[in-house]
Order: structure tokens, then C-alpha cells, then sequence
């Protein structure tokens, strides 16, 4: 290592000291994170790609069994996780909106409005899953969906091996939906105690960017996975 | 602007929501998609900032994603949906 | 010499042929492909080598070039693939008149039923000259029915039937392989394809056997008392069964299937799953309640109620199935 | 940064492995250099597993009667050797050693974008690879390294959810080095490296990138629904349950079949480097070459279901497989074509990378042709699933790829090093590795198409196998000492070998611009580069000459 250099390095640091060493600028470290997260979220769309492939696979094979078993889930109870991401979300923009122009205490209540969202979401999960395991949905030994008619065909009933697919799917893909959640409270925990120590500034407020891509993938996730699981074959 | 795009999003839901009880056949699927994929463009535009980004480089991600995710189920379709047998 | 060192397959179908046309084809080609590669590459780096004082020439590349020798293999493996797609599509759509065999795979077994009830196991015994169509299922991994001599392989999957057919043309006896990793005695599950003349295989034919897997099927048919339901009339709770193989069939939800063997197998052990048109969805699954034996006798039986003579005999059976053929398997896509 | 000149020894500059010693230093570096040769030294520590396996193998099949092991034992010889040489062999191999040393110099950075990310990707590497070994030796797994189901989720009694959960963990790592190099091949590149400049090794790994960002997440979910089926007894594959178990076979080789690019597109990039440099001249078409890398990645993802033509995919589906199999070919032979013709009015040296080289096109072209074969719907079925089929794969994957790799180690080991590697042994080993790998595979190639399936431990009803059998064995004995010799001599190198000068085969390139070996963030100062990619003619000339357009 010469000392010139070293020298720059000092430099930088002086004005910079978030910089790592091995950037030349700030901007381009920016977007190396910003870049990196994206292609991040490229591997996530792929991660749920594959289960999305075998839900749409079997939900044409069994349209009707699945719609039996759609129909067992609370849809109000789906309908009010998405309305509470969306609106984490929008807690989000304004958390970035904040760092942007430095209002700190926007910054800090928004993340923790998001936060407390993302708990209730989680919450409400966790009462679906409790009706679930009540009502014997829960793939495994004491699995049954015995009678349960096909809508519209009120005479006839879902095949329980079928439904178990669906309700294994259900758990997988809600169950991975609701890991990356809670990944996502972690690094906004995280986020938290960066801003509250004052970290973020105009210049600098990387995390709180690609913290928030994270955010709004998870919740473009689970756009898709409302009416995908929720809303199959709903209507009398 | 974000609120608008919260509020678009919120509605969406709704629609999405108390259109599922109408019987409108094979295009309950249809609208439920359409709805869920209008709300995703929404939230990567706007929130996520994919427009008005500064460079190609981003879209160009997102769309070669998107590309080889359709792949992945297209071309499975192409084997389920022309078997003869279930 | 080449007794324990052959080079080259026996040949005993006539699938056999049309691959090692392919094959020989491509051994051509691909080989003049190498030749070609290998005497330019020997003869640059014999003649180019490196010389004091001679310095490399810089070329950058050529557009027309390149185009050549992207177009030409182009075309080459367009011709490759429409050739290869013919043999494949003969050998994947078994001739309408074939006698049928019925293999059920297991761990480590084949378990083969002839149409006309003879059973065998890891041995099948069949005539030159005659198409033979293999209706296939196993009971448990997958495993794949491969006959090297016939260049013919197909996938036997637990669950559903697959299909294959060969047409052998030599009398002998030739390796029957498991070709699908399946377990432990993975490579023990083989056995032999016994290719006879026909009236040999007339004489083997006419020893010990149950009689016709129909009538079996049919006497299943009678135990399970499917009878009830499915009746030789209009009046049954269940769809006629008679003359119904092969043909489409019009179903509650509005769509159209092929009344085949795999619809046949589904109806029995998942019969909510296609309901025929005008039929409420009362018969209970027989999933688990029959093998994979008594399975395959009552499509056998079903089969047979789609051909004028409900019992078929050995030598009988083939005029009268080729005289039925217009009639019997007419509509009935046999593509699988 | 604060480390002071202090260290500094009077005898040797410094350099990346010397600037700090102990293990501590290696074990929480941030050098994509060190990460490398941590991963240099992990990947040849599962290699030497993965060939061990493949000893016993061929020595089993030495007899037609399952002999020296139980069909039990095999079947997880052969399975294990699969898993370790396809997941932690083949795929980081030239990425993670070559890749991760060479990509930051070559585009003029200090670093990775994210040099952490790169360590936690060596960690996530070795967790995969501890679990593993874990499960090598409480019993190991016998599904075969395509864990097909229903076999693998509701028979096998073997080690399954460890096995693909090891795979899983070490999926991850692939994932964070595809990453990590497509992000700093996009921001990290030095002022003037446009990326018409850019060296082909690192358009090569740009594609090899996309595979492991796009596929390895699909067979992670893949296995992750194994595990899950197997472990609770769902039917998600399993048709007892109503699934179906060729949905696993679409996502295994979804990921499974552009994966063997993640091996060989590296081993190409390797490949036009050293021609380059022997030859002295620049690529011939170099657009075509590096464009060709970018096609076989996309193309590469269009193909899977050519492994599944006989598994009872519809006759529809076989027809679009086939064809864009044949799509998948052109770009390959592109490349052979570009590389023969880069030989052409060269002035070419035999040094050992070179031989690796020629070896490489050899055994690249007749696994690329066998590839013809396979993917002719008529002839696959035949062939599919028999020793036709192995010996197609192998001459890619070791053919190829590892030839790829041994030539690349070969031509860097002075810079990784610092140190000359014994060119007569050298030679010596190419040559061996070369006829041993023919000797061992070739009379794979008639077997197969004889109908020996594989998977096969026991042949005694067939013994008209034998002759070929004991000929392969015989063969890979051959390879063995082969690949023992370069293990040998670059480790006797690293102590007796000759100090390397900084470029010593006055290659282009920015790698051969640093000190051997470089300082910790390889450049003096940041380079600005004003040159074409392969300025060979500058180099021996001193100025620039006339490049000609032929054709």
C-alpha cells in the first residue's frame, strides 16, 4: 500500500466516515447497496418463483378441491393483513422520505409505526394459524377435510389429499412470508437504533433505502399471495 | 404522491376483496391478478423508486427477473398443460 | 471375439433400426465436426508456433465468419432435431392394434399380466412380428423399463400409467434393465425380453393360465359391486361403461377428456376428480382398497367392453381386434 | 488501513499474505484474495472426497459382481460423490478460487463490492459443507445427487433432509458470490474499463452470475419442499398424496441443468485468457465471445426438461425442450470455433496452461457433440439414464470444466503464489490427465450406448460389460495420479519453487499489473485504463500494431 493512498483514505474518511475503503466515493457505494439489493430481491422472486410454479401447477390439476380449501381460510382476516402491510409500507416511504431531509423524529416514528404494523401482521397471522391447527388444516397426522363441498357443486366434496396439498402450500408460503417479516423486524430494529443514535443523515442513509426495498418486496410477496390463497373460488 | 399511491393501494384491496364474491367465472382469477399486479407496479414504482430511477440498470433487474420467472412457469406449462392425461 | 467385448447393441425392433440410423448419422457428423476442429487446431499450432522474431498478426475477428459458422451448425441441428423428433414421436404412439401387457413395477421387481392373463415376472415372453404395447404403473419410486435391444426406454411412475410399445423383430432373449435409480437392489431389478417365433410363442401362450386379465377384471367387477351402478343400460346411478373406451367423454364441469387408461384409473381411485356430464359424484374411491393387479384387470375389463367380442382368444383375438379397429378404437387419441 | 509499513520485511515486499499472519487473520480477512484461497483450500479438500468416492466406484465396477462394497455402500458412494463433486466442487470451483482472486484486479478494484458478503459466503460454504461431512459419516445418503422423489421423500432410509439442507446452506453461498461479482462488474470497474475492454474471464463469470442468482434460489426451495415432505409426510411430490413427483424433476432441473454452465462458463472465460496470452493475440471475434457467454446463460435456462424426455413429460413439451437444446449449442460452438481461430497467425507457446488449454477444447468439443446426440429426442431415449450419458456429462464437467480450472491455476499460480510452479512436472501432469480422463471415459461412451444403465452396482448378469469396465477403471487410476501431481508440486512450489516476477508471461491484463502476489488492495493506486482488452501486439512491440478485419 503506498502512501498516497493512504493519505486519500485518510481524506475521505475525514468527510465521509461511513465510506469503506475499498470505494472510491460515496455515490458509489451507494449504488453498489442499492444494486446489491436489488439483485438480492432477484434470487427472492426466484426463492418464491419455485413454490408460486408448484401452487399454480396444482391449483389447475385440483381447481376445485383448492377453492374448497380457500374457502376455509378468514378472508376478512387476509384482507386486513394487506390493508396493514400497505400501509407498513407507506410507513416506509415516509421513514426514507425522512432521512432524506434529515427529519429525524419523522424517521424514528415511522420506522417504529412500521414495526408495530408488521407485529400486528404477524398477529393476525398467528390467529389464522391458531384457527387452522383448531380445525385440523394443518397437514400431518391429524389432517382432515372430510365433507367439505366443492363450491358450486354443493353435492359434491373436496378430496382431503388434495386440500392437504393446498393447506401444505398455504403454511410453506405464508410460513416463509412471515420469516422474511420477521427478518425484516430484525434489520428495522436495527434501523431503529442507528437513527436514534443519529447515523443517518442526507448524505448517508443507505440502510434505511435498502432496508425499504426489503420491506416492499415482502409486501408485493404477499399482494400476491391474498388472492392467490384467500380468494380462489369465494363467491356463493 | 405517496399517500395517493397508499390510498390507490388500500382501494385496491377493497375491490380485490368484494369482487372475489361475485361470480364471474374463469375471470374472478383474471381480475384478482390484474388488481394484485396493478398494486405490485404500484408499490415497485413509486415506493420502491423504480421510477425515476437514474439509470437503466435497475429496470433492466427487474425485468430480466420478471423474464426468468415467467420462463420457469411457462415452459412447466408447456409440459402440463398439453398432457393428455391428468 | 466381440462376445464379451461387443461394440455394438443387438438389434431387435424396429425402433432399433430407425435409432442407430440417427445415431450412425450423428457419429458422422459429430465426427467431422472433430475432424475438422482437430486438424485446424493441430495445424495452427504446428504451423504457428512460436518463432524468434516472427510476431503474432492481430485480427481482430470477422462478422461474416462468425455468421457461418453459427448458421450452418444451425441449420445442421435443426435437421438433427426434426429427425430425432420423428423416431421419437413413432416410438412414444403405440399402433391401435397392439396386444397389450401390463407391468407393474415394485422395489425390485417387474411384475408383467398379458391381456390374455398370463403372468410373469422379470420375463416377458413375446412374439416377433407383433406391435406390443406396454401399459405401465409402479407401486412405489419411479422406476424405467428400458430393453436395450429395442433402443426403447420409458419412465414407469407410481400413480399414473405411461405407455410404450415396441414391434421386436428377432427371435432371442435380451436384457431388461431398470434404467431409473429406484433403491438398494437398484441393479437387480432386471430381467428378460423372451423373443419368439409365433408359433412358439402360440404353444407358450396356450399353458397355465387364469384366463383373459378382462374376465379377471371382470369378476372384480362383479365383487366390488361397481356392477350396480355401472349397468349395461341408460338406468344406472353411474355412466354406461359400454363402448365408452377411447372416446371422449363430455364432463359436469363442462370440459372434455379421452376415456383413457389413465382416465380410467382415476375415475376408480379418485372419482370426484372427473365427473361425467349428467352423473352426481356418488361412488366412493377405491383408493386403497384395490392393487395395482386388480387396478389394471378392470381397465382390461372396461377396455373390453369397447370391442365387439367381450372375451378375446389368443389367436381369434388378433383378426377380430384388427377387424374392430375402425370401430373399437376409432375417436380415441392414444397419444401419451 | 491503519496497519502500519512497520511489518514490513526486509527481504520480500509486502503482500496479501504477508501483511498479516495468524489464523485469526485468515479467518476474518475481508481480501477476496485470502477468501479465495480459503476457498482454494476447502474446495480441493472436497475434491479429493469427491474422487476418493469415485475410486471406489470404479474399483466396484472393476468386477461384475458387487463385490468390495455392499449395493447399499455404492449406491451412496455414487450419490456422495455426485453431491460433493456437483455442489462443493464443481460450482465454486473456478468461481469462488479464480473468480473471487481475479475478478476485483482484473476490472482495477481494491475489492468486492462487498468484501463481508464474500467472507459470510465462504462461511455459509463451509457450514454446507461440515453438515455434509456430518452426514458422509453418521450414514450418509443413497438417493443419488438428483434426490428424484417419491424415492428420495417417502423410501430412501438414508440421510436426506441433512443432505439437501447442506446443499441448501451451500446454495446460499453460490448465490452471494454471483452477486457479489455482478455488482462490482457494474460499479467497480476502474475509470476507462469499459466493458468492451473488459478480459472474457470476467464477461464469462458476469454470465455465470446470473445462473447462480436466478437458479440456485429455485433448487433451494426445491429442497427446502423435500425436506418439508419428508419430514411431515406431505404430497407435494409424492403421488400417494396426489402429487406429482415430476413437478420435482421441472425444479430440480430448472436449477440443476443451467447449474452445469455455472461450471463450464467460468472454465471458458479461463480458457480465452490463456489462448489470449500463448497465442499472443487478441480473441478472434471477441463481441461473438463474450456475447456467447451472455447466450449460453439465458439459453441455458430454456432447456431442463431435455434430462426428463423419457420421464413422462408430454410428447409437446419434448418437441419445445429438444429445440431449444439445439438453441443452447450454437453459442458453444461459437466459442471453438473463436478460440481455433485465435490460433491462427498466432505465435503459440506450450507452456502448461496452454496444453490445459488445447486439452480443454479437445474434450469441451467431443462433450459438446455427445450433447448433439443426447438431445435428439430419438437417440436420448436410448440412452438416457446409461453410462452414455455419464461419460457425455464428464467430459464437460471434468473434461472441461476441471481442465478449465487445472489450466487457470496453472496460469495465476505465479500471482496467487508468488511463486513459478515446476513447468516439466507441469506438462507432465497435463498430459497424464489428459489420456487418463479419455482412458477413463471413452469406453464410457460405448457402454452406454450398449445399454448399460447407471447407477449400477452389480453388472454379473451382463458380463459382457466387463472389458469397457475394467478399461475405464484402469483409466481413472490414470486421472488419479494426474491430479495428485499438480496438488504435489504447487504445494512443493510454495516453499522451493522459484520467486515469480510480476508477469511473468508478459500477459495483458490489470492482474499482471500488480506485484506477485499483491499488496492487500492490488493496486498502487487506482488504475485508469486506455487500452483494449488484449493489447498483446503492445506488449511484444512496444506500440500498437494494425488489427486487420478479415473475411
Amino acid at each position: 500500500m503506498s502512501d498516497s493512498t493512504v493519505v486519500g483514505l485518510h481524506h475521505e474518511e475525514q468527510h465521509h466516515p461511513e465510506l469503506l475503503h475499498h470505494f472510491a466515493e460515496p455515490q458509489q457505494q451507494r449504488d453498489a447497496a442499492s444494486l446489491g439489493m436489488w439483485i438480492f430481491l432477484a434470487t427472492e422472486v426466484m426463492f418464491f418463483g419455485g413454490l408460486f410454479c408448484a401452487y399454480l401447477i396444482y391449483r389447475r390439476l385440483y381447481f376445485g378441491d383448492f377453492g374448497a380449501a380457500s374457502k376455509s381460510i378468514d378472508a376478512t382476516l387476509g384482507a386486513t393483513n394487506t390493508a396493514v402491510l400497505i400501509c407498513s409500507s407507506l410507513t416506509v416511504v415516509l421513514a426514507v422520505w425522512a432521512a432524506q431531509i434529515a427529519l429525524r423524529k419523522l424517521l424514528i416514528g415511522s420506522l417504529i409505526v412500521t414495526m408495530l404494523l408488521g407485529m400486528v401482521f404477524l398477529g393476525i397471522k398467528g390467529k389464522e394459524y391458531k384457527d387452522k391447527f383448531e380445525e385440523h388444516h394443518v397437514p400431518g397426522a391429524s389432517f382432515s377435510f372430510d365433507h367439505v363441498p366443492i363450491p358450486g357443486h354443493p353435492d359434491q366434496y373436496a378430496n382431503p389429499r388434495h386440500a392437504e396439498i393446498f393447506f401444505a402450500l398455504y403454511f410453506i408460503m405464508t410460513g416463509l412470508h412471515a420469516l422474511h417479516m420477521i427478518i425484516g423486524l430484525g434489520l428495522f430494529a436495527w434501523l431503529l437504533y442507528m437513527a436514534w443514535k443519529g447515523r443517518f443523515t442526507p448524505e448517508y442513509h443507505t440502510p434505511i433505502e435498502i432496508g425499504g426495498l426489503y420491506w416492499h418486496f415482502v409486501d408485493i410477496v404477499w399482494i400476491y399471495l391474498f388472492p392467490l390463497l384467500y380468494l380462489i373460488d369465494r363467491h356463493p | 404522491m405517496y399517500f395517493s399511491v397508499w390510498a390507490a393501494l388500500l382501494l385496491g384491496t377493497f375491490i380485490t376483496y368484494k369482487v372475489a364474491y361475485l361470480d364471474l367465472g374463469r375471470f374472478n382469477a383474471a381480475v384478482a391478478l390484474t388488481i394484485a399486479t396493478i398494486k405490485a407496479l404500484l408499490v415497485a414504482l413509486f415506493f420502491m423508486h423504480i421510477k425515476g430511477a437514474h439509470e437503466k440498470l435497475l429496470k433492466l433487474v427487474v425485468v430480466s427477473t420478471l423474464f426468468f420467472l415467467f420462463i420457469l412457469l411457462v415452459l412447466s406449462m408447456a409440459d402440463y398443460g398439453t398432457r393428455t392425461w391428468s | 471375439m466381440f462376445d464379451n467385448f461387443p461394440l455394438w447393441p443387438a438389434r431387435a425392433s424396429t425402433a432399433a433400426g430407425n435409432v442407430d440410423a440417427l445415431f450412425i448419422f450423428l457419429l458422422i457428423v459429430s465426427g467431422l465436426m472433430t475432424l475438422l476442429i482437430f486438424t485446424a487446431l493441430l495445424y495452427f499450432a504446428a504451423r504457428y508456433r512460436h518463432r524468434r522474431g516472427v510476431l503474432a498478426e492481430q485480427i481482430e475477428g470477422s462478422t461474416p465468419l462468425e455468421l457461418t459458422w453459427s448458421i450452418i451448425p444451425f441449420f445442421v441441428f435443426m435437421a438433427i432435431f426434426v429427425w430425432g423428433a420423428a423416431v421419437y414421436f413413432k416410438g412414444r404412439t403405440p399402433p391401435r392394434d397392439s396386444t397389450e401387457v401390463y407391468v407393474v413395477a415394485k422395489q425390485w421387481m417387474w411384475k408383467l399380466e398379458h391381456a390374455e392373463g398370463q403372468r410373469e415376472i422379470n420375463e416377458l415372453h413375446v412374439p416377433v412380428g407383433r406391435d406390443v404395447k406396454l401399459i405401465m404403473t409402479s407401486q412405489d419410486a419411479i422406476h424405467s423399463f428400458f430393453i436395450p435391444a429395442f433402443r426403447m426406454k420409458q419412465d414407469v411412475l407410481p400413480g399414473r400409467y405411461t405407455v410404450a410399445w415396441f414391434h421386436a423383430t428377432k427371435a432371442g432373449t435380451y436384457h431388461l434393465f431398470c434404467a431409473e435409480y429406484c433403491g438398494t437392489q437398484h441393479s437387480g431389478m432386471i430381467g428378460s425380453i423372451v423373443v419368439m417365433e409365433p408359433a412358439q410363442f402360440e404353444a407358450w401362450m396356450s399353458g397355465g393360465t387364469t384366463g383373459p386379465l378382462s374376465v379377471s377384471g371382470e369378476k372384480i367387477f362383479a365383487e366390488l359391486g361397481c356392477v350396480t351402478c355401472h349397468r349395461a343400460d341408460a338406468q344406472g346411478r353411474g355412466p354406461n361403461l359400454q363402448g365408452i373406451f377411447g372416446k371422449p367423454v363430455k364432463l359436469e364441469d363442462g370440459r372434455t377428456v379421452t376415456a383413457d387408461e389413465n382416465y380410467i384409473r382415476e375415475s376408480i381411485l379418485d372419482p370426484g376428480a372427473k365427473v361425467v356430464s349428467g352423473f352426481k359424484p356418488v361412488m366412493p374411491t377405491f383408493q386403497g382398497l384395490v392393487s395395482e393387479e386388480q387396478l389394471n384387470a378392470l381397465v382390461a375389463y372396461v377396455k373390453s367392453l369397447s370391442q365387439p367380442v367381450a372375451t378375446p382368444t389368443s389367436t381369434a383375438a388378433v383378426t377380430l381386434q384388427d377387424n374392430s379397429k375402425a370401430t373399437g378404437n376409432s375417436s380415441g387419441s392414444q397419444v401419451q | 488501513m491503519s496497519m502500519a509499513t512497520t511489518t514490513l520485511q526486509p527481504v520480500e515486499r509486502e503482500n496479501y499474505l504477508n501483511k498479516e499472519y495468524g489464523v485469526g487473520s485468515w479467518l476474518f480477512t475481508t481480501d477476496h484474495k485470502r477468501i479465495a484461497l480459503l476457498y482454494l483450500i476447502s474446495i480441493t479438500f472436497f475434491f479429493f472426497i469427491g474422487g476418493f468416492f469415485a475410486l471406489l466406484i470404479r474399483l466396484e465396477l472393476l468386477t461384475p459382481a458387487s463385490d468390495l462394497v455392499q449395493p447399499d455402500t455404492y449406491n451412496k458412494l455414487f450419490t456422495m460423490h455426485g453431491m460433493v463433486m456437483v455442489f462443493f466442487f464443481l460450482v465454486p470451483s473456478i468461481p469462488a478460487t479464480l473468480g473471487n482472486f481475479l475478478v476485483p484486479m482484473m476490472i482495477g478494484a481494491k475489492d468486492l463490492a462487498f468484501p463481508r458478503i464474500n467472507l459470510l459466503s465462504w462461511y455459509l460454504y463451509i457450514i454446507g459443507g461440515l453438515m455434509m461431512l456430518h452426514c458422509m459419516l453418521t450414514g450418509g445418503v443413497d438417493t443419488g445427487w438428483t434426490f428424484y422423489t417419491p424415492f428420495s421423500t417417502a423410501y430412501s432410509n438414508t440421510k436426506v433432509v441433512e443432505a439437501g439442507l447442506a446443499i441448501f446452506v451451500a446454495g446460499f453461498s453460490s448465490i452471494l458470490t454471483g452477486l457479489n461479482f455482478v455488482v462490482s462488474i457494474h460499479r467497480m470497474r476502474a475509470p476507462g474499463m469499459t466493458w468492451s475492454r473488459l478480459p472474457l474471464f470476467i464477461w464469462a463469470h458476469y454470465a455465470t452470475s446470473i445462473i447462480q442468482i436466478l437458479g440456485t434460489p429455485v433448487i433451494a426451495i426445491t429442497l427446502l419442499l423435500v425436506a418439508v415432505e419428508r419430514t411431515l409426510h406431505l404430497g407435494i411430490f409424492d403421488p400417494k398424496l396426489g402429487g406429482d413427483p415430476l413437478l420435482f424433476q421441472h425444479l430440480f432441473w430448472f436449477y440443476s441443468h443451467p447449474a452445469v454452465y455455472i461450471m463450464i462458463l467460468p472454465s471458458m472465460g479461463v480458457i480465452s485468457e490463456v489462448i489470449a496470452c500463448f497465442a499472443r493475440k487478441r480473441i478472434f471475434g471477441y463481441s461473438f465471445v463474450a456475447f456467447s457467454s451472455i447466450a449460453i446463460a439465458v439459453f441455458g435456462f430454456l432447456v431442463w426438461a431435455h434430462h426428463m424426455f423419457v420421464a413422462g413429460i408430454s410428447i409437446y413439451a419434448a418437441l419445445v425442450f429438444s429445440i431449444l437444446s439445439y438453441a443452447v449449442a450454437v453459442p458453444s460452438a461459437v466459442k471453438v470455433f473463436n478460440w481455433t481461430a485465435t490460433l491462427y497467425k498466432g505465435s503459440i507457446h506450450y507452456d502448461a496452461p496452454m496444453l490445459y488449454a488445447f486439452g480443454f477444447i479437445g474434450l469441451f468439443t467431443m462433450g459438446g457433440l455427445t450433447g448433439l446426440f443426447l438431445a435428439a429426442l430419438g437417440i436420448d431415449v436410448h440412452v438416457t439414464d446409461t453410462y452414455f450419458v455419464i461419460a457425455h456429462f464428464h467430459y464437460i464437467m471434468v473434461g472441461g470444466a476441471l481442465m478449465g480450472y487445472l489450466g487457470g491455476l496453472h496460469f495465476w499460480w505465479p500471482k496467487i503464489s508468488g511463486r513459478l510452479y515446476p513447468e516439466g512436472w507441469a506438462r507432465l501432469a497435463a498430459l497424464i490427465v489428459f489420456l487418463g480422463f479419455n482412458l477413463t471415459f471413452f469406453p464410457q461412451f460405448v457402454l452406454g450406448y450398449l445399454g448399460m444403465p447407471r447407477r449400477y452396482a452389480d453388472y454379473s448378469h451382463m458380463p459382457e460389460f466387463q472389458v469397457l469396465n475394467v478399461l475405464s477403471t484402469a483409466g481413472a487410476t490414470v486421472l488419479g495420479v494426474g491430479y495428485l501431481l499438480p496438488m504435489l508440486y504447487f504445494l512443493w512450489s510454495m516453499r522451493y519453487g522459484k520467486p515469480a516476477p510480476d508477469n511473468p508471461w508478459n500477459a495483458a491484463g490489470l492482474e499482471w499489473m500488480t506485484s506477485s502476489p499483491p499488496t492487500t488492495f492490488n493496486f498502487e493506486k487506482e488504475p485508469i485504463v486506455t487500452w483494449e482488452a488484449y493489447n498483446y501486439d503492445e506488449l511484444d512491440t512496444g506500440h500498437k500494431q494494425e488489427v486487420k478485419v478479415v473475411g
